[in-house]
């Protein structure tokens, strides 16, 4: 159970800042994604948690013990975390297995409970079998997986993930997302996850950090950064929803106010025979359904998920169920 | 007659280890300490050896008498006096017991047996016969070829000159001994200058070369062994040195192919009658006044 | 705890073992050539600079050593690719056959080369085409041992330039294919660059190799009058008066000046620090119908510079004396009986040789990699400063380190006590004489390694020694084994160094080559260069049968 | 214009067979997309594709050209086509400039030509500003639109594209559908791409190939992947459905057969109080809708998108819809 506090924190590369002012608390035990646009700092964030990086100004600290500041740092291999890279950073000259036990080696454990160990957390991830594959030979799905086994085999009490599910594919990413959820669960760890999916950080994380150039954008819970974003750049990065002007007279919750921008979710949205005027200007396939974009008389664009296949320039007419007034 | 001798010579391998064997076999006591080298490497670890302040040898046997000259001008040599010098011509050794000749080597000519020319005298490598074709040891780099070069120049009559000529009929020098063998029985060059017994030595075995003692005369260098100053171990010196002038050290200097230093001990076989060879004379403590003088003549001529 | 500590102890540690390997034996020689007995004069020093002599001695070292290392990439690079990057036929056995040239000591090869072309050439003679006698020999001269150079130098490139083409991953190489890239633009647009280290670590090695080398020189220029500083400085050893050293040292303070000079313009070649390069499925070229051509071409290389001279070396070893003809009558063993039979010191000098050199490149394959690692806490300029400095015991000739050495061990040191008449010190001079070998293809090896590969371990709790260890050393071992065979090689082989340093039953293979050449018991010699290069075969043949436990890429020919 | 056409093409790698008999046909001008599980050998058809690999058996053809067979093939060089890795392989050596010019160097354009080209292509990526950057400075996300530049520069009539999505954010993600949309109607490129994410497949493409072990296992549009999956495997790949057992009367399309499976997708179950009872298992938010897994009666769970939050172990009952008999 380690409680990881940055405080006032910040790190530039050379004259380029990465980060700026970031204070943040993940408690004991939470699951934190990190989610924000390509290139926003989410990596570097994660490094300076990891001590890869010397943060420029402020500090960081782990269950109140000071970690790094602008001048001391305690380095990673004594910071006693798992991290999976965004590029796995698996090591060619060692087979699947041997990546795998790589952690638990030098932590006095026997043979047989290494075997055991690592047996179990290939097995987690699905790759039991492929123990004495070189990683050269393996797919990029699969080597993924090899990172993340390689990451839950000691139980740390700190996991940090950088993108760990870009190459899966929906089903063993289910699965993995299932296997996070377990850990977690069982062994309270503090997880810290960086992602670009906000459907997985939407569905794993209690509390999400969203960041925009270097800047922490808003702190909530999943449903409090996707009912009630706390400002245009979280209301349009997370969820598919439109921005449209406050003067459509949708029912908004939050602080009205007539110059602003509301949110509308595609979900809220349903054509009725009564509604504001629009037209359709673009149809995307999902499966489920059609996500429809359509054109409202002032040119503001919406989405919305329809069951039925509407064509091209169809006139039609949309209510609007559910809306956000956007803080300016 | 016991303890240790170290030993720092520039004969070749094997004979080395023959000097030291037969002198270890005579006095069982005494651990022969011997290094080998060329007499550029063997000088340069023992001025090294000075440099730093701490010599290891106690003997010195090497080629030429001109480096003995001068580390007795330094005053680093150590004088035995005393040496039973029964059997030896006058004036072979140094007067103050400085170092002692052992052997004589005597540089004469080789020719390769494909040679048209069959040189008999130092005169005939000025022939156009031998035009490109004459290869000798470098004075600069060989202290034996500048004693060889100072004999010839102090006793033909042509002096410098002779040189000048061979320079002009193409003559090139450079390396020691072991590269002219080799480019002569190679067939690269026709003629050299040489030393005797590595000629004849090969030779017998069928290499295509033939050694020739001008008419004129050879030069000869002695091989002289010396005590050092600073030897540890000089009685054991002295042992050696005894040894070495002795009829059986002698002996063995001709076993091994060479022309023993002392009177009345046969010659090796290939080598024609001691008194068929003339051997020039020479002014070591001469040479060393003229050293840099001789090489800065010589290599004048031959541009280098 | 602190960051300084972990970045700051390895640098120390790193500029400590440069500061012995290379700054102690090039400081002695410093006070030797600068320090006459009023002080420090540079007088002396200005005097032998302004000598004809010198002059163009340093301009025949610079112009051999330049197109010699020139000749050896325009030999070494291809091979490499080949080998490394196409499925040509026999390319294992290619590589190993390369590797070759570089266990025959220069002044063998020399000899080799001169027999070759000579008029007593058996090969030539077969087919009536050897030079009448007394025609002088076509490799006298300025070409002769650029050519020499070249082929001794050309597996020092190939083993670098290997190491670094066994990392180079397949997606670069296709990347480039798919945008329309022909093999041979990709070969320059791509894989060239990327591989930018390593090139230059090759030339830099083969450039400074030519500096140092005396073999070549001694045989192939000093009977044409052609003078590098390597041999003028032997030269002047022979001169032997008491203040022969002092002479020597200042010549060769001229050749760390010409070495530090090459090195520099390497460095700035080297416009970046380096870029990682990520790991993957290794590039691999299909020759198609060049296969056999390509193996053909090759063969026929290695031929003339391998097999040729080699064999000119067996026919001299077979005959009871140099310039004899092999027939059926002259054919004979005795030489290698009398080498390996009769001289007790020849297979003792097997036996040294192959312990010192075997222990010189063990001990610095293992240090390589933490010295290469500290160095590169350093700052650029730094770095490429101190990776010069070690280079330079590489470039001055072997027996001026030896002399170094020699003042710096002959007097009981603390701790060690006196190194001298031990052979110890031989060891001690190969460490400072061979570390750049070692070094070289390390730190180009280093540079492309992730930096995530040691990141993801510390995350894994492991500490900067276990990260060594496990991670970083294994991936660079590819690297250290390829410069520890070029250590143990060129030390295997070393005369000059030896020459100076052996002690009584101390007596190296160089040594022992060294005295029967300047016999001129050439066949004697070739009889012992026969048995050198069967050995390290079948060494080499040992090593191969155990490659297939050791990690793909370590060996350099598999 | 160029049709791809794959004839009982197999690959093995030493004795591991990566495909199996796949006959496919690319038609010139159309989007395919290449779906399936990790390992299944998407990479791999796409490299025997580009012409990396040549096929242990079968033929690949280019508009009726023998590309390879098992014994001849056509270099990459020679197949002007485009490519994106899934590890971007982008040149350490050259900035970012340098890498999206190179495929334009030696085809005879001119240096402003180039430029401009370069320029564009960035521009389409959203890197515009970036020409000088090393790639080694470049974020993930970053780089992997570097690599999609290059593949766009020349316009040629191939595109190749491994994963090219994996690793950017939801939004850039969109932006760079559209990107492929447009340069898929602007040029008329036949496009196949490579993906594990299915809504990637299912908005994109016109064609959808799906992969497992080695061996197609349906080809169709998005509409008939997803509504008519032709057997299990599909069925559970492709959409989050659930597969349950026919017994439960369940209407469904296709040929029924009481003993088979049949497969309901989320959004075709409804909460009613004249269904079937099920209990409450687990739940996942995402956003839109809770993702709730129901437990029948008989064991077998069905998952639905519920738009409020159950309890867990609740009793509910369900409707369905729409339902899919699936071919044994
Ligand atoms: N070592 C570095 N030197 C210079 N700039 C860097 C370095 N590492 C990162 N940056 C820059 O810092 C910014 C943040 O990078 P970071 O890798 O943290 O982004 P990210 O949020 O992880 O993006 P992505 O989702 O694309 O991986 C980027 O603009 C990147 O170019
Ligand atoms: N060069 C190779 N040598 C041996 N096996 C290989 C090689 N390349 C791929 N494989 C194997 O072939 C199978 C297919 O690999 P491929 O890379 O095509 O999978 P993929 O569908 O792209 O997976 P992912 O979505 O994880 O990238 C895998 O089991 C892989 O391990
Ligand atoms: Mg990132
Ligand atoms: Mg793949």
């Amino acid at each position: 159970m380690t409680t990881i506090t940055l405080d006032a924190v910040g790190k530039s590369f050379g004259d380029s800042r990465a980060l700026t002012d970031i204070s943040l608390q993940f408690p004991a035990g939470s699951f934190t994604a990190l989610l924000g646009p390509s290139g926003c700092g989410k990596t570097t964030l994660l490094r300076l948690i990891a001590g890869f990086e010397q943060p420029t100004m402020g500090v960081v600290r782990f269950e109140g013990d000071v970690m790094a500041d602008g001048t001391r740092m305690v380095p990673p291999e004594e910071r006693n975390l798992g991290i999976v890279f965004q590029s796995y950073a698996l090591w060619p000259h060692m087979d699947v297995a041997a990546n795998v036990a790589y952690p638990l080696k030098g932590r006095g454990f026997g043979r047989a409970e290494i075997e055991r160990r690592t047996a179990e957390a290939l097995a987690m991830v699905s790759l039991t079998g492929y123990e004495r594959r070189s990683v050269d030979a393996l797919s990029g799905g699969q080597r993924q997986r090899v990172a993340l086994a390689r990451c839950l085999v000691t139980g740390t009490m700190i996991i940090l993930l950088d993108e760990p599910l870009a190459n899966l594919d929906v089903h063993l990413r289910a699965a993995m997302l299932d296997v996070f959820a377990d850990t977690h669960k069982r062994t309270g760890a503090t997880i810290v996850f960086v992602t670009h999916d906000q459907s997985e950080a939407l569905a794993l994380a209690d509390t999400i950090v969203v960041l925009d150039g270097g800047r922490v954008q808003q702190i909530g819970t999943p449903e409090k950064i996707y009912g009630e974003p706390a400002n245009a750049m979280v209301a349009g990065f997370v969820g598919r929803g439109s921005l449209v002007a406050a003067s459509h007279g949708f029912a908004a919750r939050g602080s009205a106010s007539s110059r602003g921008k509301v949110l509308v979710r595609p979900h809220a949205v349903r054509l009725t025979e009564t509604g504001l005027p629009a037209s359709v200007l673009r149809l995307r396939y999902t499966g489920a359904s059609y996500e429809t974009t359509l054109v409202l008389a002032n040119g503001d664009t919406l989405v919305a998920d329809l069951p039925t296949r509407r064509g091209i320039g169809e006139e039609v007419r949309v209510t609007v169920d559910d809306a956000w007034s956007v803080p300016a | 007659q016991e303890g240790t001798l170290v030993l720092y010579t520039s004969q070749p391998q094997t004979d080395a280890q023959q000097t030291a064997d037969a002198f270890m076999a005579k006095y069982p006591g005494i651990k022969v300490d011997w290094v080998r080298d060329g007499t550029p490497q063997i000088m340069a670890k023992f001025r090294s050896e000075l440099e730093a302040g701490a010599p290891q040898p106690d003997v010195l046997l090497i080629a030429d008498v001109v480096t003995m000259e001068g580390l007795k001008a330094e005053g680093l040599l150590l004088d035995y006096a005393d040496a039973d010098l029964t059997g030896y011509p006058e004036g072979l050794h140094d007067e103050d017991g400085a170092y002692f000749s052992t052997k004589l080597i005597t540089t004469g000519i080789v020719y390769n047996t494909a040679a048209t020319m069959i040189p008999a005298s130092w005169e005939d490598l000025t022939k156009p016969e031998a035009q490109g074709q004459i290869a000798m040891p470098s004075p600069l780099t060989s202290g034996a070829a500048m004693i060889h070069t100072v004999t010839l120049t102090e006793n033909l009559p042509e002096g410098w000159d002779f040189y000048s000529a061979l320079a002009a009929n193409g003559a090139q020098a450079a390396g020691g001994n072991g590269g002219i063998l080799t480019a002569v029985s190679g067939g690269e060059k026709l003629y050299g200058m040489i030393v005797d017994y590595m000629p004849i030595r090969e030779a017998a075995k069928g290499a295509p070369v033939k050694f020739v003692f001008p008419t004129e005369g050879v030069s000869a260098v002695t091989e002289p062994v010396a005590i050092l100053k600073s030897a540890q171990n000089p009685d054991n010196a002295k042992l050696f040195i005894d040894f070495l002038l002795s009829e059986e050290g002698q002996q063995l200097a001709t076993s091994q192919g060479y022309i023993p230093a002392r009177d009345g001990v046969a010659l090796p076989e290939g080598y024609p009658d001691r008194s068929e060879i003339k051997v020039l004379s020479y002014d070591a403590a001469a040479a060393l006044a003229n050293d840099q003088a001789n090489k800065d003549h010589f290599a004048e001529i031959f541009g280098q | 705890m602190t960051k300084l500590a972990g970045r700051v102890t390895p640098a120390l540690l790193a500029i400590l073992v440069v500061a012995i390997l290379a700054a102690l034996p090039l400081g002695r020689l410093v006070v030797t050539a600068l320090v006459g007995p009023s002080g420090i004069d540079f007088a002396p020093l200005l005097a032998r600079l302004m000598r004809s002599a010198t002059q163009k001695a340093i301009f025949n070292t610079l112009d051999t050593s330049l197109f010699g290392a020139l000749l050896a990439l325009a030999i070494g690079a291809p091979f490499a690719f080949l080998v490394a990057l196409t499925d040509m036929p026999l390319r294992r056995a290619q590589g190993f056959l390369l590797l070759l040239p570089l266990m025959i000591a220069p002044q063998v090869t020399a000899l080799a080369y001169m027999q070759l072309l000579g008029p007593s050439s058996a090969l030539l003679g077969t087919f009536g085409l050897a030079p009448a006698p007394g025609t002088a020999n076509p490799l006298l001269g300025r070409g002769g041992i650029i050519l020499l150079y070249g082929v001794q130098h050309a597996p020092i490139v190939f083993i670098t330039l290997r190491a670094g083409l066994t990392a180079l991953p397949r997606d670069y190489v296709e990347a480039a294919r798919a945008a329309g890239a022909k093999p041979w633009r990709v070969l320059l647009d791509v894989i060239v660059p990327l591989l930018r280290p390593y090139f230059l670590a090759a030339l830099a090695l083969a450039f400074v190799s030519g500096v140092g080398n005396l073999g070549i020189p001694a045989l192939l220029g000093m009977p044409a009058n052609y003078f590098t500083l390597a041999t003028l400085i032997y030269q002047q050893l022979a001169g032997n008066g008491p203040s022969v050293l002092p002479q020597v040292a200042m010549l060769s303070l001229v050749i760390a000046a010409i070495a530090i000079a090459g090195i520099a313009l390497q460095s700035l070649g080297q416009s970046k620090t380096g870029f990682a390069i990520a790991r993957g499925m290794p590039a691999r070229f299909a020759l198609k119908t060049w296969r056999w051509p390509a193996a053909i071409a090759g063969l026929a290389l290695i031929s003339i510079i391998l097999i040729l001279p080699l064999l000119a070396l067996v026919t001299t070893s077979l005959v009871p004396a140099y310039g004899v003809r092999l027939s059926l009558y002259t054919v004979t063993l005795d030489n290698y009986a009398e080498v390996l039979l009769r001289q007790a010191s020849t297979t003792r000098a097997f036996f040294n040789s192959f312990y010192l050199s075997g222990l010189a490149a063990l001990i610095l394959a293992l240090s390589a990699v933490p010295v290469a690692l500290g160095l590169r806490h350093l700052p650029p300029r730094a770095r490429s400063g101190l990776h010069g400095l070690v280079d330079l015991p590489y470039a001055l000739p072997g027996i001026v380190l030896a002399i170094a050495c020699i003042l710096l061990f002959l007097r009981p040191l603390p701790l060690i006590g006196s190194l001298y008449n031990t052979p110890w010190i031989i060891l001690v001079a190969y460490l400072m004489r061979f570390a750049a070998l070692a070094l070289r293809p390390v730190d180009a090896a280093l540079g492309q390694i992730p930096p995530q590969m040691s990141e993801a371990a510390a995350a894994a709790g492991a500490g900067s020694w276990r990260r060594l260890l496990t991670i970083t050393l294994p991936l660079a071992a590819p690297a250290a084994v390829a410069g520890a065979l070029l250590v143990f090689m060129s030390a295997f082989n070393e005369l000059t160094v030896s020459a100076l340093l052996w002690s009584n039953r101390n007596e190296t293979l160089g040594v022992i080559l060294f005295s029967l050449d300047e016999a001129g018991l050439s066949a004697q010699a070739s009889a012992i260069a026969v048995v050198t290069v069967l050995v390290v075969v079948i060494l080499l043949l040992i090593l191969n049968r155990l490659g297939s436990r050791l990690p793909a890429g370590v060996l350099p020919w598999r």
